[in-house]
């Protein structure tokens, strides 16, 4: 599964993207980011306040209790600062 | 209809021309340009850079566009948003909305503005003229101020 | 802060720049433009000529760009009316308002439509392709888009 | 006392404006308007439809109540349709 990263987050975990084979158990977004957080201190200071990140599936916004059933690219961000 | 991420600066006055070009239907077009700020004295800006999400800032600003075209009389719509590294005094973004009438007109730039604020994936980080750096924090009012779209208050 | 009345077209870019130019406090810009319409098929639009009443023209003008220095937090503001013989398509008027925010450039440049709409001595005739010639009516939702401004709705 | 006319009310008159002497009885603008009306026949079909007719004094919207006072211009004219 190809998980992107921006802003801060990207900062934090310190690439813009991993490839990466995820355990069954990890059903919806917030999942994959608890499970993340147990993948290096990188992960772990970047999903430190999982609460305010937000995610996207095959570029669409999703809630953290969305599933990532089939989607091909999961993204995490924090708010949008645009305009 | 058109939506564009671009490092390059745009021009409001040509924009404009092309969104009306040949037609004699549109009475009123209503323009909002973002622009960075210099900061206060001191802790004043020195660059921002822009970040964003490729293929899903399209995708966001195509939705939040043909949701415009949907919800409000107008022709003719268009958003432009700058990504990479700007100065103080740089245009950010271009909205423009054209319609038979003003309200509406108004009404679409609005809207496209509150929608972009809080659903296109930009994100801003300020360098400061101390050498700091930092991002941009998501700012309140502009939740609230998409909330109103969906909530009935216009 | 500035107002001014010509035969002349308008070019909305480089009033923004001049609006902007050597300052870094300004994040908004709500500008407002409006057009000769060419109106339905047949009754088709050949010329639409403006009249003013050089003078008051410009008092009143200034007197609505001050209102709305006065009631919303911008930096800076234009209006520019066009008077003469124009076609369809043509600009008729720009206004331009500039604040750090873009709920307060937003609100001034529609108050600026709507008081410059009841308030300012321009007068409209429309020369039909038909050979006819009409002075278009005022509209009631202009009077009514007027009031909102005072009845605390907003 | 100079007196302007704009738009339909300029054309039905025949003139941009007027200089007039305006006998002592004429004290608001409304009394200005009913006098007019029986200086002519231009100035009756003017000024026909006084109610719709609006105002200036000096360069200043006025109601029809308004005393001329020592204003040096008044002005009549149809609602304005600029913008």
């Amino acid at each position: 599964m190809k998980i992107c990263y921006f802003a801060w987050v990207r900062e934090k975990v310190g690439r813009s993207e991993d490839v990466l084979d995820v355990p069954g158990h990890v059903v919806t977004v917030g999942d994959l980011m608890q499970w993340l957080k147990t993948q290096g201190a990188e992960y772990e200071a970047a999903f430190a306040q999982a609460k305010v990140i937000r995610a996207a599936l095959d570029r669409a916004h999703v809630k953290h209790d969305a599933a990532i059933g089939s989607a091909r690219e999961v993204a995490f961000f924090p708010p949008v600062t645009g305009g | 209809m058109a939506v564009r991420v671009q490092e390059a600066d745009f021009d409001i006055a040509a924009e404009m021309k092309l969104l009306t070009r040949g037609r004699t239907d549109i009475g009123a077009i209503a323009t909002f340009t973002g622009l960075v700020r210099g900061g206060a004295e001191g802790g004043g800006i020195a660059e921002m850079t822009l970040e964003h999400y490729p293929g899903m800032t399209e995708d966001e600003l195509a939705r939040v566009e043909a949701e415009a075209q949907r919800r409000f009389d107008v022709q003719a719509t268009l958003i432009i948003h700058r990504v990479g590294a700007l100065k103080p005094g740089d245009n950010i973004v271009l909205v423009m909305a054209a319609s038979r009438h003003r309200k509406a007109a108004f009404e679409a730039a609005e809207f496209l503005m509150d929608y972009l604020k809080t659903r296109a994936p930009f994100w801003k980080k300020e360098q400061k003229a101390d050498g700091t750096a930092e991002w941009v924090d998501a700012r309140e009012s502009d939740t609230e101020a998409e909330r109103r779209w969906s909530s009935g208050a216009r």
